[in-house]
């Protein structure tokens, strides 16, 4: 089942910058997907857009065999609430503790406080933040913030999960891990979506991969061609 | 989600957490919860002060209106049936609004009343009190004054004109410009709270972002804000109100020399019981108003896509 | 780091860019800017307003002090050097400040200067006017009031002790509430300039942070804050002015019947023209005080190591 | 020359977290310097200890021969001008043009208008933002921001450039251009110590290398020891 398409998609940012260009493809649900390209080649302006961050220029949004463009106000907020998002610069709550910044996503949804508490501590124990729950966001370390983020995307068991650099400020191994649980939520469902960098760890994890360059789809490369070579 | 949760409980339950959350924001900036919550108390205090000087002085300005009665004195020798039949002929004149006739025995009840001269006379056994007619004028009262001094009846006609002309001009004076620093003052205090408010959730713009990108709905993202605002607009009317007791307090001295000059007759109306309860609730209002405009406002700005 | 460019160029420069720094950001964002500059304008335009009605109703009161006068009115059989003569035996009095005679003719000229009455008496051709005694009596005015009475010429004494005391008591009333509601607002104003520009501040602490990190003294941080004061406490008082002006236009006709009230010898103060240069040096001062408080505040909060 | 020297450096942030324990090192003028270890190690708040963002529970920070203990306030300040620091979250002021950002320390050193514009668009053309100057540091992907603060700390060409995590939002290729143009300042005789995750760039670079984990020095590579792999 298609989960995610963009049909045609461009988009012109305010200064006249296109940062996407034409660009269609599509996400099966369960599936996991890497987005590759230089600095600035359009990463997370894509992942932005099937956030509903932004909005496109032309083209077409679907999710869940909607057009992204029909939602606004409220049923904006209902879709961001199905999705998860890794933001490239954690954007986390920093007057509050690493507990309430991953609780909140499931309170906002209105779940029982006992159930977040439950949920919140197994979500932090698997990034290896168990020891961190109390700690004031602005008090730990940037790899922190960015398990952190993680697992405040990662909490809510969301249908499409989107990573934008999710392992930039971690080391090889932290990184692997992370990327393994993440293929743990795919074979329970989410698609999974990660605009990263590292091609090493990108080549190693032999899944499909997208790369665009200044704005435009380059290469859609099958898991099968990178076990190939 | 999840369905033995019920939604109620839910609402409730993000309720609780909104309140508590600005309460212990309230808390945790001592230092500015305190300048904030001083400036909107001194603004509510104000008006509130002037308007209830200015319902004062509408209530002595028509008490002395009363007083503007001509007074006219008898000589001894005119009996008190004789004065009320002078009394009757000026009763039906165009320019007299009330005529009454106070007798020698009443006007030193008044004396027993009120001063201590009245032992004097008690003493003296005798009542050299005379008659007394108390005409009030209607319009313009020159005509009248000449007639009343006229009567070969009278003895002394007392009639303070000119003085009452000059404290109903003080008057007017007074109630214009209390009007004028009330109208001030109101816009002031619905300004000042609403821009405190609006600052304070200013300081908040990224923590509205967040929320945003979470998903959470402008209903979500506003509670807490609108609990903020209510409840610094309580505390400020609870400050506003303490200040205005002390003001009352401090004036005092001269609400009773201005009782003393006008002998024990002048009625004067504390602060009324129903304020409290009434300001606060306005305040705590005024405060949620405020938030409501100020996170509307950041709403839209911040907002990630329907701008 | 570079020798040929002057320290005093640079001292300037970054003095210019802070001003043009601090006139952009008011501009970028005019909604919060009118609203703080309003709130500010009008907690500067009370004091202001009260400061002068008091200033006025002291002046007021010292004048209305010189009619405590008691007037005698001669027979018209008395002439003038008999008045005179009469005058001069109270002079002397221990209760009496001062005695004046008023001709007939100065009666009459005082009619001649102010009323309508004045032209029947010309056509007249006879002056009808006795002479007049003014006596200013000291201290407590009963028994010079019963021996002024008992003069065989006088015809008519008039005194109008009971609406002066009452008058004074009013006056009294009305300056303690003036100078109440003065350390009131001016203790407001202080604190809603503080407080809007300590808000202000607290919208640029990730700035403040930032440049602490660059390297960035002290000084070099807070000076577009100052500047930033300064602009907004020199607007809200030139804003302040136009309210007080507009304020002094509202209330004008009830100060024309004040005048009337009191005859064409009643004095009244303009805002003195000394007034909005003071103003605005004392809101700008007030607006970078203010801004120098809130900066050392941050300063020290967000300080890199030395708190 | 001995330009930093740290001795028995120890870190306690008031949760009672010991984030550095007994450290000892020196980095000579104009010598380059990689330090790895694990999210949470300690790499950010060696760093944060050098240039005065926050100061030793226990040990002596030494910097060109003074105790960095005894420089406070205007002082502080001053030191902190002589470094370039390269934050590991760019912190960058957002509503400032990459410009504005770029010209701000040339600006507090009290450098001419002219001489700071020219140096400023050096610095950008250097590191691939020619074409961005003029955009809001908001509008800019979070990889040309991290760009944006290598060329603020680099501007001042300073005597220490401290680099926390700089190529973490950056592709391999980029990175390895960003490293050239540091190689580039050690040359001219600044200090350049930066603290990296990415292994691989760190062993191709072939500089000394600090390891530490936990907070302690587990191992100070020399080149050649690497050289020699
Ligand atoms: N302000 C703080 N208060 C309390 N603990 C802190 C604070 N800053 C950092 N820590 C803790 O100190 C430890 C070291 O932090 P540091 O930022 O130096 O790590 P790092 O090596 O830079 O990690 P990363 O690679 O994730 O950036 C971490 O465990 C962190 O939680
Ligand atoms: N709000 C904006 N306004 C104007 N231009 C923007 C805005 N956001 C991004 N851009 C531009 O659009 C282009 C694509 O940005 P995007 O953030 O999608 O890149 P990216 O692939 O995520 O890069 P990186 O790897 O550096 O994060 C960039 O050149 C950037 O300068
Ligand atoms: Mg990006
Ligand atoms: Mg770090």
């Amino acid at each position: 089942m298609t989960l995610l398409r963009f049909d045609g998609v461009s988009k012109k940012y305010p200064g006249g910058h296109l940062a996407l260009n034409d660009l269609s493809f599509s996400v099966q649900a369960g599936e996991m997907l890497f987005i590759t390209g230089h600095s600035g080649a359009g990463k997370s302006t894509l992942l932005k857009l099937a956030h509903l961050s932004e909005r496109p220029s032309a083209g077409v949004v679907w999710f869940d065999g909607r057009n992204l463009a029909d939602l606004r106000g409220g049923k904006a907020a209902l879709h961001r609430r199905r999705l998860g998002l890794v933001h490239q610069d954690h954007c986390l709550l920093l007057d509050r503790t690493v507990f309430d910044n991953v609780a909140l996503p499931l309170q906002i949804a209105g779940m029982s406080p006992a159930l977040i508490r439950q949920r919140v501590h197994q979500t932090l124990q698997s990034l290896g933040l168990a020891g961190r729950a109390g700690h004031r966001s602005t008090d730990i370390s940037t790899g922190e913030q960015q398990r952190v983020g993680i697992a405040r995307a990662m909490v809510t068991r969301p249908t499409l999960l989107l990573a934008d650099e999710p392992t930039g400020n971690l080391d090889p191994g932290l990184a692997a891990d992370i990327m393994q649980q993440l293929v743990g939520m795919c074979a329970q469902g989410t698609a999974v979506v990660i605009a990263s960098h590292d091609l090493a760890l990108v080549k190693r994890m032999k899944k499909r991969v997208l790369v665009i360059d200044k704005g435009r789809l380059m290469d859609d490369i099958s898991p099968e061609e990178l076990a190939d070579e | 989600m999840s369905n033995s949760y019920s939604a109620f409980a839910a609402w409730r339950a993000q309720h609780a957490a909104a309140f508590r959350g600005s309460f212990a924001r309230l808390l945790r900036r001592p230092f500015s919860s305190v300048l904030s919550l001083a400036v909107m108390a001194i603004a509510l205090a104000l008006p509130l002060a002037l308007a209830w000087s200015m319902l004062q002085m509408n209530q002595l300005a028509s008490q002395v209106q009363t007083s503007r009665a001509i007074q006219v004195f008898f000589q001894p020798a005119v009996s008190v049936t004789q004065a009320k039949a002078i009394a009757g002929s000026f009763q039906g004149n165009a320019d007299v609004a009330a005529v009454t006739v106070k007798t020698p025995e009443q006007g030193l009840a008044d004396f027993k009343d009120s001063s201590a001269l009245a032992k004097a006379v008690a003493v003296l056994g005798e009542n050299p009190l005379p008659a007394v007619m108390i005409v009030t004028p209607r319009d313009d009262e020159t005509a009248l004054l000449s007639r009343l001094q006229a009567l070969p009846e009278a003895e002394y006609v007392q009639y303070d004109g000119i003085w009452q002309n000059r404290l109903n001009a003080w008057l007017a004076f007074g109630q214009r410009l209390l009007l004028l620093l009330t109208v001030l003052f109101v816009s002031g205090a619905v300004l000042a709270v609403a821009n405190n408010i609006r600052l304070d959730i200013a300081t908040r713009e990224q923590e509205i972002v967040v929320m945003q990108q979470l998903g959470a709905g402008d209903a979500y993202i506003r509670r807490p804000l609108l609990y903020a605002g209510g409840l610094l607009g309580f505390l400020a009317g609870a400050l506003a109100l303490g200040i205005l007791a002390a003001a009352a307090f401090a004036i005092s001295p001269e609400i009773l020399g201005l009782i003393r000059s006008y002998g024990s007759d002048f009625a004067f109306t504390p602060l009324p019981l129903f304020l409290p309860p009434v300001v606060l609730a306005a305040a705590t209002l005024l405060g949620v108003f405020g938030a409501r405009l100020a996170a509307g406002h950041y709403l839209r700005l911040t907002r990630p896509v329907d701008r």
